[in-house]
């Protein structure tokens, strides 16, 4: 009974990763950029839910809606300011730094407006927990939403990459920026499209972050925001289906890892397996083997 | 004479693709031979199974006497063959001087205790690996850019330092994948005579493909036609370009 | 310009920390207006400067290096124990004294060689007294299950002595879980193996952050055991958009609680209230104390701002052991050991409310 | 001809020269500061950190810049290296007494520590490419951290003891002496870093990466860098030469926690953790990826800012913050580059046309 | 009216500059060749004009608009496409998707069905690979495919940067012939050509670009006879 309970919390504080991990990843695939501000924009978005609960006293789907137009607006903003003018950059790392300059920027902003104290707000999701095997097995209603959240992102953004115009174009951005312009493509504007995207789903995986695991702090985004990034690199860089997997398998052995192992060693052991599996399959669980031709 | 190169029955598919089918080669010590065919035959393709960088489903490769089939890049290299590649692979970072003194790793060596405290033998074989280097450069006109970064020279320049880098690991045999791409009339004559100068200079056997028929019949002794991964013809220069198979498949008019 | 007495502050104001050390740091600089504004100390004004260490113990060395550039003649903090203990050898090598609202491992006065006192309960000090308080009191109680926080000091200092402890005691220790600082958002796995051991009651030696999450996640697995917390739990009712409901029940040990009813307590958690927007914690009422604890002291030695921070240093000192501070945490003594001896209170959560045991 | 080598090779030597100059000008300032009562407590504080830092960022250098590889571990390596060092220094107070012996031994030890657990990472992990070799030298790094803070050592009369879960159970006898005391690190390491020593590590790892760089090992690895298929058909042997950059690479973070070890009190893991790893390659890529200069620089900038940005008191991080996207912006930005080129041409010349 | 008219156009890269000020124009219907060595600014020019580099004087005029400050990705809705150097196709993409990509700004279906097909009817090759990831086609499978997917927009004007480089020479004269077929039916064709005894050989009128400037230019068919052309072009 508690291996099932254990693979049920898993799949929870998994499919958590995996919304984070659709966000880093669609990012990371088209912009071939690594956000690692994107943690701190799940974390706008939990403030942003919060305030609107409980300073505005909103209903929980308001909250969310204003947290994603929240999110949306914030990662345009950023893409606009400070990683478009480092698009041509010399280097890719040059992004990479200024997107931990935001991040800085992000928490602190953040700790400045409302306090370094933790805030929390009840679930967004107020269904009856689901109970099982006479009531020792309780699965959460933010929990079963949350995954059902992941497999509908999945889905719609797949659908979405492969079967729109601008899913199209930003496949066309993620190769070749020049070419993709020759194509009539608007390149900053796929770019800002993607940021807007995956900004939108990190209030998503905000609002459901601090549903399951409430307590809010300027800080709460950063380290499910690493562990989400290695989900995603787990899965595969850039593939959909992969960040959702990625991130569920993250969760369960990490969960596996506590209850069997060692609670200390929990993240050692993730971590050791991301690195096996990396090594066995060097492009992730489901990353396209794409060999340079000679 | 010897040969220095035996192919036999090589061959090499991706997916369902039989990119080089039964493909034969012999070419003699010192030859400058042509490798020619339509886009897509599988020239290329013959070069990276030649290099290592695929590894053929079947057939051998013997250089100079020695089996080579399946060994790695690294080796074959250290084996005598060295290449270009079609779409230029520079050390665009370093300098053309560098980019050739590369090229002298294996054969000028000395220790990373040597290098790191410039002891004599750091000094001598460094200066040696300079001389070396410039008289290679100086043999592509290249010499005056030896400061230069690689990224920085213009395209010509570029396909000719490649030359040069592949010449300096001090090969048997020399493999071109299109020297002459991108260069006008009389930069593929100034190319034509320097692979010959080379070949004839350095002794080495060149085996080069081109698009370029100026500069096939102009230096190549011989020559293989390929066509759909299969040799289509194999002889002298001027009988395969005569062959009317060759002129429908490849040559056109 | 009038003479006065320097005293420098240091804690994390920015960084995963920043909660800590905002709130001592913010009731040391209230308690330092009031006392400015009641006449001073031996009838000299006193200046406070904050500085920031990120919870980092690079950071709170150079905290500390522009508190002595600026003319720092005592120190408050440092706040958290890491930093803590970097800087007490700083302060043991300038003679310089300090007293730490919060840092409260024995390594931190043992670093300290003397210039170091401690205003909080050392962590020995805390599981040892839980360990007794529940043998003691709670003879229902037979199985106990720890759950503490492996990467943090505070946290693994108070389970060591409360295992020690509970040693001799008559209920036994039966399951024992861990999280670490990276991995604080899930603790589902480490509640149902305190649930299959069948525990009676958890004991949670770590701050309240966690706590509130570790609470909500056992509601949801209708795991409802006596909760038992330390000084650290104290705030979690203050979590703004906390449901208290989950915390019903929870029991903690602490010289501190926000909603007791005398006076002082009274006053002072309205003005925090008021000034900072959030119910002062145990982190605030310490760093209040230190600054009528160092009052206390500065005036027992008849100190005055003219003296070097070396002689302020020995002058208080000598004056520490000397005094009987009482404050919003309780009365203090110190020994020479530079600890103080307070009686800590148990409290229990009623209705959203503490209330005595 | 032979008048162009010598002429670039003098460029060189000159660029490398001023490097050591800047170091030793750095140097002989502050110690006239020190001696007409000049420097602040401060800034006296922050000598060794920065020496410490500077070495860190140099040696991520030579794996990001020199041999191309994105590492986010590299704490890691700056961890194993202090707690080695640090671990000795503290168990051999007693048996080496004489303090430049066991502080340089302990720099050996943390040096060779570093490396060791450098080649058994990257034997694996040199296999993977760009992205995932990144992903996987973060891991390592977290791993490291996370296995280091679970160690209990102590020492008493019966030798060493080791555990895994807590202080007791290593049930030293009286007197036994905890040396690494899981989460909460190792304490008290005895302060033996001076300022003198810590600018002769910088020195030393400028003399070894720079000479590496110039010498044959250090082209090949560019060479792979630029173009890892040509370097292969030259016959480079990549595994080899990226082995060989991230081993130096970490060794030498390995001097830089030991010196940072003996430099502080009080040494935990969770120091070594993403952010300082993180805040190592914004010093590589702020000073200009590659550039040897720029990570000097940029690693004493970003060390000092928030220290001088005290003033600002709350403002401070968020200051930092800002300041940190906009250097990186105007280091970066093509458009920023193109005006500062247009109008201060002359003193930075970035599209030369010559190499180094 | 000229169709493209290029005004003392001057392009630098940082300090560099590249451009020195050329003008010249293209009328509806003609095939006009830009010839010059290596390095002389030919590609340059290309991407100036169809904005993927801004000129730091000068204008680009096509159909009588100002188009110098117009953003890349609106120029091929104006009827310019550009088939680039070194092909740029989208490697990870299949033959199919990059011709769809071509397409981006047409928004009719059965338009682009039309298109596809008669891409597919030009270069054969390209139906056999349609699933075939562009980056593993051969050099010159990828040319086709560059020339097909700028095709796929139904463009007035098309550029192309060196289309006859590494083609074999069956291929070479197919591709000339597809320009002047194109041309035929109506296309107007901008030719960058290291070829030049080809380019001159189908184009109407030629400009010699040497190191940012033009040199000489006029009636293709006399700048082929013209000696000094000859000698550094033709080598003959
Ligand atoms: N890695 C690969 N995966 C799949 N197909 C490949 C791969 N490499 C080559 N091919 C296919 O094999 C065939 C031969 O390619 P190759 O590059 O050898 O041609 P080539 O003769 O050099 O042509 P060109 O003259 O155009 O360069 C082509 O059809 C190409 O698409
Ligand atoms: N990105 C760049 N940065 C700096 N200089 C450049 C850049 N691109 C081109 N140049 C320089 O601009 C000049 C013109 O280059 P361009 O590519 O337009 O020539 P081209 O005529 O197309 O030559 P090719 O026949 O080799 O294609 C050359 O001197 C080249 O070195
Ligand atoms: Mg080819
Ligand atoms: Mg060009």
């Amino acid at each position: 009974m508690s291996f099932i309970s254990y693979l049920v919390n898993g799949i929870s504080l998994g499919s958590v990763y995996a919304i984070i991990a659709l966000g880093y990843t669609m990012v990371y695939g088209i912009a071939k950029m690594l956000n690692f501000a994107h943690g701190d924009v799940i974390m706008v978005g939990g403030y942003a839910a919060f305030t609107m609960m409980m300073s505005m006293n909103t209903s929980p789907l308001v909250a969310v809606l204003v947290s994603i137009v929240v999110c949306t607006v914030l990662g345009v903003l950023i893409e606009t300011i400070a990683y478009r003018p480092l698009l041509e950059a010399a280097s890719s790392l040059a992004v990479l730094i200024t997107a931990i300059g935001v991040s800085y920027f992000l928490q602190n902003i953040v700790l400045l407006t409302f306090g370094s104290s933790t805030k929390s707000f009840q679930s967004v999701v107020t269904l009856p927990n689901l109970k099982l095997a006479g009531g020792s097995l309780v699965i959460t209603s933010t929990a079963i939403v949350t995954i059902l959240a992941c497999i509908v992102i999945m889905i719609a953004l797949t659908l979405f990459i492969n079967k729109t115009k601008p899913g199209q174009a930003m496949l066309a951005v993620s190769e070749d920026k020049g070419a993709a312009q020759l194509m009539g493509i608007n390149v900053n504007g796929t770019i800002a499209l993607t940021f807007a995207i995956g900004s939108g789903l990190a209030a998503i995986a905000g609002v459901l972050l601090c549903s399951a695991y409430p307590a809010l702090t300027p800080y709460t985004g950063s380290m499910p925001g690493i562990k989400a990034f290695t989900a995603a690199v787990f899965g595969g860089i850039g593939s959909i289906p992969g960040a959702m997997v990625g991130g569920i398998l993250m969760g369960v052995i990490e969960i596996f890892a506590k209850a069997y192992i060692s609670t200390q060693l929990s993240d050692a052991i993730v971590f050791l397996i991301l690195i096996i599996v990396l090594l066995v399959k060097p492009t992730g669980l489901f990353g396209k083997n794409i060999q340079e031709k000679v | 004479m010897a040969n220095m190169l035996e192919v036999k029955h090589l061959g090499i598919s991706f997916g369902g693709l039989r990119a080089v089918n039964e493909f034969e080669l012999n070419i003699k010590k010192g030859a400058l031979y042509g490798l020619i065919g339509p886009n897509g035959a599988g020239k290329t393709t013959v070069f990276n199974l030649l290099t290592g960088v695929y590894k053929p489903d079947s057939g051998s490769i013997m250089l100079d006497g020695d089996d080579i089939t399946g060994k790695s890049t690294i080796e074959i290299n250290k084996a005598g063959v060295a290449r270009t590649f079609q779409n230029i692979r520079l050390f665009k970072q370093l300098s053309v001087l560098d980019n050739v003194k590369a090229g002298f790793h294996n054969s000028h060596k000395y220790s990373m205790f040597a290098g790191i405290f410039h002891t004599p033998s750091y000094r001598r074989v460094e200066a040696e690996m300079d001389e070396k280097a410039m008289e290679i450069l100086k043999v592509f006109d290249l010499d005056k850019d030896a400061s230069y970064l690689a990224a920085n020279l213009p395209y010509g320049e570029q396909r000719k330092l490649e030359i040069a880098r592949a010449m300096a690991t001090e090969p048997k045999l020399l493999l071109l994948d299109e020297p002459a791409a991108g260069m006008n009339p009389n930069e593929t004559q100034a190319l034509m005579d320097m692979i010959q100068f080379v070949r004839e200079h350095f002794g080495m056997t060149v085996l080069l493909i081109e698009h370029d028929m100026r500069l096939v019949s102009g230096i190549c002794e011989e020559l293989t036609v390929l066509n759909f991964g299969r040799v289509l013809a194999q002889g002298r220069t001027a009988d395969v370009l005569n062959d009317p198979q060759v002129i429908t498949a490849y040559l056109g008019e | 310009e009038e003479a006065a007495f320097k005293i420098g502050g240091i804690g994390p104001l920015t960084g995963a920390a920043a909660i800590y050390g905002n709130s001592a740091l913010n009731a040391v600089q209230m308690a330092v207006d009031e006392v400015n504004a009641a006449g001073g100390i031996n009838g000299y004004q006193v200046e406070f400067n904050a500085q920031d260490d990120e919870h980092d113990a690079e950071k709170s060395v150079n905290a500390y290096n522009t508190l002595k550039d600026w003319g720092m003649q005592m120190l408050v903090g440092t706040v958290t124990t890491t930093p803590c203990i970097a800087v007490a050898y700083e302060c043991a090598n300038d003679n310089l004294f300090a007293l730490t609202p919060s840092a409260s491992s024995p390594e931190v006065t043992a670093a300290g060689a003397g210039n170091v006192y401690q205003l909080c309960f050392t962590d020995p000090a805390q599981g040892t007294a839980s360990a007794q308080y529940i043998g003691e009191n709670m003879p229902e109680i037979t199985k106990v299950a720890v759950l503490y926080n492996s990467s943090d000091a505070y946290s693994t200092g108070i389970y060591e002595k409360f295992v020690e402890e509970a040693e001799a005691q008559a209920f036994e220790v039966v399951e024992t879980q861990t999280f670490t600082e990276d991995s604080n958002t899930d603790f589902s796995a480490q509640i149902q193996a305190c649930m299959d051991a069948g525990a009676e009651l958890v004991f949670l030696p770590f701050y309240y952050t966690e706590a509130s999450i570790v609470l909500k996640q056992a509601n949801e697995k209708e795991f409802a055991p006596v909760w038992f917390g330390v000084d650290g739990m104290d705030g979690i009712l203050g979590v703004e958009g906390f449901d208290t409901s989950l915390a019903e029940g929870v029991m903690l040990l602490t010289p501190f609680a926000a909603d007791a009813d005398d006076e002082a307590t009274k006053a002072f958690v309205a003005e925090f209230e008021e000034k900072f927007g959030d119910t002062p914690t145990q982190f605030a009422a310490d760093g209040y104390d230190c600054v009528y604890a160092l009052k206390a002291a500065l005036e027992e030695a008849g100190a005055t701002p003219d003296m070097s921070a070396s002689d302020i240093a020995d002058a208080l000192k000598d004056a520490f052991t000397k005094i009987e501070v009482t404050g919003l945490t309780g009365t203090m003594t110190w020994n020479e050991n530079c600890e103080v001896s307070k009686t800590p209170q148990a409290v229990v959560i009623k209705d959203g409310a503490y209330v005595a045991y | 001809m032979t008048v162009m080598i010598e002429k670039m090779k003098k460029k060189t030597r000159t660029n490398n020269l001023i490097n050591y100059a800047i170091v030793i000008a750095a140097f002989a300032v502050i110690q006239v500061m020190k001696s007409t009562g000049n420097l602040s407590s401060l800034l006296n504080g922050l000598l060794i950190p920065v020496c410490s830092y500077i070495i860190l960022a140099v040696s991520l250098n030579l794996v990001v810049g020199i041999s191309g590889e994105l590492s986010l571990g590299h704490a890691g390596f700056m961890s194993v290296g202090a707690f080695a060092s640090a671990f000795f220094s503290k168990s051999m107070l007693d048996a080496i007494p004489f303090v430049p012996l066991r502080f340089g031994l302990a720099i050996v030890i943390g040096a060779a520590a570093a490396g060791v657990i450098g080649v058994l990472i990257g034997i694996p992990v040199l296999r993977l490419r760009g992205d995932y070799l990144a992903i996987v030298t973060l891991a390592f790094g977290e791993i490291i951290k996370n296995v280091i803070t679970i160690f209990y050592i102590g020492i008493d009369g019966n030798g060493i003891h080791v555990s895994m879960k807590d202080k007791m159970s290593l049930h030293l006898e009286e007197g036994g002496n905890v040396i690494l005391n899981g989460p909460q690190g190792i304490s008290g390491t005895p302060k033996n870093a001076t300022f003198l020593v810590g600018v002769l590590l910088v020195l030393i790892t400028l003399f070894i990466v720079q000479n590496l760089i110039n010498s044959r090992d250090g082209r090949a690895i560019m060479s792979i860098r630029d173009n890892r298929i040509a370097a292969e058909s030259i016959g480079l042997n990549v595994t080899k030469y990226k082995l060989m950059a991230f081993t130096v690479s970490a060794a030498l973070a390995g001097v830089a926690g030991a010196l940072y070890a003996h430099n502080l009190s009080s040494l935990v893991a969770s120091k070594f953790d993403f952010n300082l790893s993180i805040l190592a390659l914004v010093f590589v890529v702020l000073g200009g990826i590659g550039s040897i200069r720029g990570s000097i620089i940029a690693a004493v900038v970003l060390t000092a800012l928030p220290e001088m940005l005290r003033f600002l008191s709350d403002y401070r991080m968020l200051i930092y913050a800002i300041v940190l996207i906009v250097m990186m912006l105007l280091n970066w930005s093509p458009k920023a580059l193109e005006l500062r080129e247009r109008y201060l041409g002359r003193f930075f010349k970035k599209t030369a046309k010559e190499g180094k | 009216m000229a169709m493209l008219e290029v005004k003392d156009l001057q392009v630098y890269y940082g300090m560099i500059q590249a451009i020195k000020g050329i003008s010249f124009e293209v009328n509806a219907g003609e095939i006009i060749a830009l010839i010059g060595a290596n390095g002389a600014g030919k590609t340059t020019t290309l991407h100036t004009i169809t904005g993927l580099l801004s000129p730091k004087a000068g204008s680009v005029i096509f159909e009588g608009q100002d188009i110098t400050k117009t953003p890349a990705h609106k120029i091929v809705g104006l009827g310019m496409a550009h088939v680039p150097e070194g092909r740029r196709v989208f490697a990870q993409l299949t033959v199919y998707q990059n011709l769809k990509m071509g397409a981006y700004t047409r928004k009719d279906k059965t338009e682009i069905d039309q298109m596809l097909e008669t891409v597919y009817r030009r270069f054969p090759r390209l139906e056999e690979r349609k699933n075939q990831v562009a980056g593993t086609l051969s050099g010159g499978e990828q040319q086709m495919l560059a020339m097909g997917r700028a095709l796929m927009s139904k463009p007035k004007l098309v550029l192309m940067d060196e289309p006859s480089m590494g083609l074999s020479p069956i291929l070479v004269n197919e591709i000339f012939d597809i320009i002047r077929s194109l041309n035929k039916a109506g296309t107007t064709v901008l030719l960058v050509e290291q070829n030049a005894k080809k380019a001159l050989a189908v184009a109407d009128r030629a400009y010699v670009l040497e190191t940012g400037r033009i040199v000489q230019s006029g009636d293709a068919k006399v700048l082929m006879n013209d000696e000094s052309i000859k000698k550094a072009y033709l080598g003959e």
